[in-house]
């Protein structure tokens, strides 16, 4: 299982290729994992149903290596460990992050520290995949994302994707890596296209991309948040320069300093809680280590500091879109707000 | 069964009254639902309506009774107002979370329901949790932790179980068993049967979960144990579901063959009134009607509430 | 139970009085609360046992409130919440914050939610005492703080204390409060002394102290990082101003803005998890509100991005100190680093 | 009981080994550990030691066990060396997790032992998952979860039992049972026998954790049974804890009295040996002084071991 050829990153294809959504994106690097390694393999409550886990399980060339499970999802994603730590690669499925709650032992005081605590004798390959994103009317407890609460904890890596060629190549390397990967995928992407390689490929955990080039402000954003922001800047012609990290941890610093060193301006758009989050992480560092080059103050962008409510109206009012993300921008470029 | 029922005109008619808001309440959402109108996920009870009505029929206001995803049931079981719960539905001012729940979360504190949870399991130890604080503030008060079968695979399941024990709460474990989780079927997820089990820990009743009258003798016998010792109990209920498990379509799950005549509760209870001569055909249809218009006093209160205020997002909290 | 006439809070008593310890200080509130109001009981693994949790629970006059639990965190702290929601007024609690992610499906999705999902018409009026800090030679498991954590969650409360006379006022507020208030207490401080009065008083959640005058230079720390660092500061006697925030949440902005809009610095001691932690929060709402008045960029002393080793030796490598902060303070005000 | 058990010379002196190995290095703990040199929090194997020697018998280098946090015992019994586990607890260099993990971590790959945990429960489900993992690679290797009678009361362990019946997982559940769970007696914190729960989802045997022949006859069953069926066991060994929960002081709650004679697996096994006529007093004598050299040679490497760099701190993460 030499994963050591997949080091090659491909470059973002540009434009043309073979189109295909998010969703199938994950959906084949799934696939063409389990068919290259035969120690990966996926766990988790409801990965084996007719559903496929929104799709993305569906038609794979090794079924027999998809472990469905009961609403066990501590035991299960111990489980999921404990096969890690016996040298298998497992791929643990949680269909909503707020599931993942449940499973939290396992997650902070084991899979993150495990290699740690054993000096890295005993490699911890597992990856942890959770489904995020509002739902519809669904509330506080099945519309979380939940990201920065993980890149909080040492021992974790976050990866969270915003297009079809990342997810694939993330996706890869977050199976080839030996530390765990909590790997979150917002469901509203999933039926978003994009040009994606056939062949495997991996993109480096911690290295984030330029979705857009600009000089006047730098938007930091993450998952749905990149393509919120991409149509807010592209439907107002702004001179935005949006950085999609595309990991919370490890966070490529320099990508995001440079970009804040040459725009003097910071926009950190996180969809999830705003107090101690991602935001504030990417807030602060730039306060820390490129505050002689602000222009005017950062600023974060979030949910309020609320849970989720149900009613359509309320949804509305609660989750950043691109108007409001853009009406922020226009706000800090006209040095209003 | 219906032995040790003595099934009297008054009870009967008590009973088929809540089976049928339940029903009827569900039926009125299927047709709506695909117009958006409701935005919220829903779990619907229907085939299931003996449970919460056969138990719940034993308990006061004050009696509370803990609640997982699939709400609507229990809730117009416990005293709901169908006009609250119809404008949770359609996301409203009036609805018994003013719209900030939706059909997962809803609670009404004057019928004894303390609010429901979208995650599976854990509202199993709030019902331990408000009987313990029963027993400590020495109230006569009830309390119920319904679940599927489903959250008895969960951990907390087992913990709760054990504490209950442990320290003599005097909770009622309602199971719920429509026998699937979602599409799993019950032998798939649960290997042992959780009912044997507790009854290491505490009695356990079982009953035909799609006959009222069976489910609330045992609920009864259940109840009068609890109050009796000070102990737990539970009250295993095989039920059947025929919906598809979230949204308004028909199941249409092999492993789930239904019977829509043989499976219905409301069918049994009528069948039942009419043999022992307690009701007539035309009495029962003009009740299905009154609870029609019930039903469309509730949409339309619902349809002409107002939304709520974007401003108030971010308090209670 | 008329909580209501504790509203007035005491001044900190200047030195006199009668000292006691934190220890002490805790279990007087508990104590008290107890006796005032018959709904306070207590809950949770070994909160009856002979040593009572590190001596906070011993001789109370309602022993028959306090019930112990099998290891059963996720459970207990949902039976917490249940007592909770029919009309008590529960301590739920764990003897390391370590246990506590067992249980964070509760605090996460119901504890701090239920409030929020019934509008109100439920109060969650509950308190999760967890002991935090450094163990000895404990390792990666049992020596957590997670602070940050929690305050990331909208819904909770969450209180630090620093010292004894604060700790009463700050537990019985929050026995008072009718939402959920998670209450980390730092082991290393139990034995600490100070005046503490005898009668009951609550301090406001919500509302830091400045620990110390000074205007070179801000530090906001809480818990033991204040009595390290005010140690830190007077064996150095450094022009800083020492702010204790008290709550992670609801944070006092309002002190810490106006303290630094006076010194010009902000250097924030946080013995936590660095990334998308509390530090990275106090930053962010500095380099949001008052970036015009840094005079250099602000700081972050929290542990290293790795969790707890064992060994002492590591141990020391791995903690801040008194020394470790002093350092960092002159070499702030030295503009060397 | 030691029926079943050809109890040859070859056999006994290899369990009396691991047994006084064991003991006599935890008891050489004793005086050092209250001048500080481990800085760590020990939870003393003393009088449970047949447990882990009569099951690790069984087991090959790559077979695995998963522990919590009462380490020593099982560490010793499945191959770790007495220096690389000394060296941990005095935190250097040369311990087996080079002084990152302390007495609650321990790890020894090559030996079969994947770590440990402090935290109480979530390690019976590791074990689970890496005899999964046996399972999917095709790979002749067992698997055991072991944990204390406290852990039982953890959600994680019905998940576990419930999980390994549906999948056929076969993996060995051994419980320590000691009765306590810190100072709490078992009666206080299971309601019920969980073992007898156990049943319902798999076979379940029952040893004297006192007795090592015992013991390792109940494990040799359960083992083959696991090999022939494929599907889980449980074992549950009672046995008795001499020493406090955690620390070096000999126990005193009055629930947990400690007849230091005839609970003591050691004696068991020697009174066995010796009446069988396998050995002599003198021999065994010779045998503990063997093990005296080992420990004094264990404590003189990991004394005279480096203490880590602290500059490595924040690496392996
Ligand atoms: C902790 C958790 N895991 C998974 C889910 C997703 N989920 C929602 S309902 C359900 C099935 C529950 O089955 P059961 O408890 O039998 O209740 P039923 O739907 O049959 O009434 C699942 C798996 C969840 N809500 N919470
Ligand atoms: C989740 C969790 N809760 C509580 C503790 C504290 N604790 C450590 S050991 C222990 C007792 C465990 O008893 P048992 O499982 O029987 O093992 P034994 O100590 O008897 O070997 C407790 C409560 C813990 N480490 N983890
Ligand atoms: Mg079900
Ligand atoms: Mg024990």
């Amino acid at each position: 299982m030499p994963w050591s050829r997949f080091d090659q990153s491909h470059a973002a294809p540009e434009g043309g290729g073979r189109i295909i959504t998010f969703k199938d994106a994950i959906r084949e690097a799934i696939d063409q994992a389990m068919i290259h390694d035969p120690r990966v393999f996926a766990i988790g409550l409801d990965a084996d149903d007719k559903f496929g886990v929104f799709g993305s399980m569906l038609n794979l060339a090794h079924p027999e290596r998809v472990i469905g499970a009961p609403i066990s999802e501590n035991a299960v994603t111990g489980i999921a460990l404990g096969a890690a730590l016996n040298g298998l690669r497992p791929i643990c499925i949680h269909l909503r992050v707020d599931f993942l709650l449940v499973a939290m032992d396992q997650v902070v005081n084991y899979i993150a520290k495990w290699r740690y605590m054993t000096r890295g004798r005993i490699k911890v390959p597992i990856v942890v995949r959770a489904v995020i994103g509002r739902g519809w009317g669904c509330g506080a407890q099945h519309s979380q994302s939940l990201g920065g609460l993980f890149a909080h904890i040492p021992g974790l890596k976050v990866v969270m994707p915003s297009n079809p060629y990342d997810v694939k190549g993330l996706f890869l390397a977050a199976v080839k890596d030996d530390w765990p990967v909590i790997f979150l995928e917002h469901r509203w992407l999933y039926k978003n296209t994009g040009s994606v390689p056939e062949d495997m490929y991996v993109l480096p955990l911690g290295k984030g991309r330029i979705a857009r080039a600009g000089n006047k402000l730098t938007v930091v954003a993450t998952s749905l948040a990149v393509i919120d922001t991409l149509n807010a800047v592209s439907g107002a012609n702004l001179d935005v320069e949006v950085i999609d990290p595309r990991c919370l941890k490890p966070l490529d610093e320099e990508l995001i300093l440079t970009s804040v060193r040459k725009t003097g301006r910071l926009l950190v758009v996180d969809y999830d809680f705003p107090a101690c989050g991602f935001a504030a992480e990417v807030c602060a560092v730039v306060a820390e280590k490129a505050a002689h080059h602000l222009k005017s103050p950062v600023q974060r962008m979030t949910f309020p500091e609320s849970p989720m409510p149900a009613s359509g109206i309320l949804e509305k009012a609660y989750y950043p879109n691109p108007d409001s993300i853009a009406a922020r921008i226009r706000a800090m470029l006209d040095g209003v707000c | 069964m219906m032995t040790g029922n003595t099934l009297t005109r008054e009870l009967g008619w008590r009973l088929l009254r809540k089976l049928r808001e339940i029903r009827q309440f569900e039926e009125r959402i299927i047709p709506v639902y695909p117009t958006d109108v409701m935005v919220t996920p829903v779990h619907l009870h229907i085939g299931q309506e003996a449970v919460p009505v056969g138990v719940c029929d034993h308990l006061r206001p004050h009696d509370l009774v803990f609640i997982g995803h699939r709400t609507h049931g229990v809730a117009l079981a416990k005293g709901m107002s169908m006009g609250s719960l119809m404008a949770e539905l359609y996301g409203r001012t009036t609805g018994c979370a003013q719209g900030f729940g939706g059909s997962m979360h809803v609670c009404d504190p004057a019928n004894g329901l303390p609010g429901s949870s979208a995650l599976v399991g854990g509202s199993i130890a709030l019902g331990v949790g408000a009987a313990l604080a029963a027993r400590l503030g020495k109230r006569d008060q009830l309390v119920v932790s319904c679940f599927g079968d489903g959250a008895a695979d969960a951990g907390v399941f087992w913990e709760s179980l054990n504490f209950a024990a442990l320290k003599s709460v005097p909770v009622l474990f309602l199971c719920e068993d429509n026998g699937l989780s979602n599409v799993m079927r019950k032998e798939d997820h649960l290997h042992a049967d959780p009912g044997v089990v507790a009854g290491h820990f505490m009695q356990v009743w079982r009953a035909d979960g799609t006959d009222v009258l069976s489910v609330r003798e045992a609920a009864g016998e259940a109840f009068a144990h609890i109050r009796a010792t000070g102990r737990p109990a539970l009250l295993w209920c095989a039920t059947k579901r025929w919906m598809k498990h979230q949204g308004v379509e028909a199941d249409d799950l092999a492993c789930n063959p239904v019977d829509r005549e043989k499976d219905c509760p409301i069918r049994k209870l009528e069948q039942a009134l009419l043999s022992a001569g307690l009701a007539t055909q035309a009495e029962i249809e003009q009740l299905g009607g009154e609870i029609e218009s019930e039903i469309d006093a509730a949409i339309m209160f619902a349809e002409q509430s107002p939304f709520p205020d974007p401003g108030m997002l971010a308090t209670e909290v």
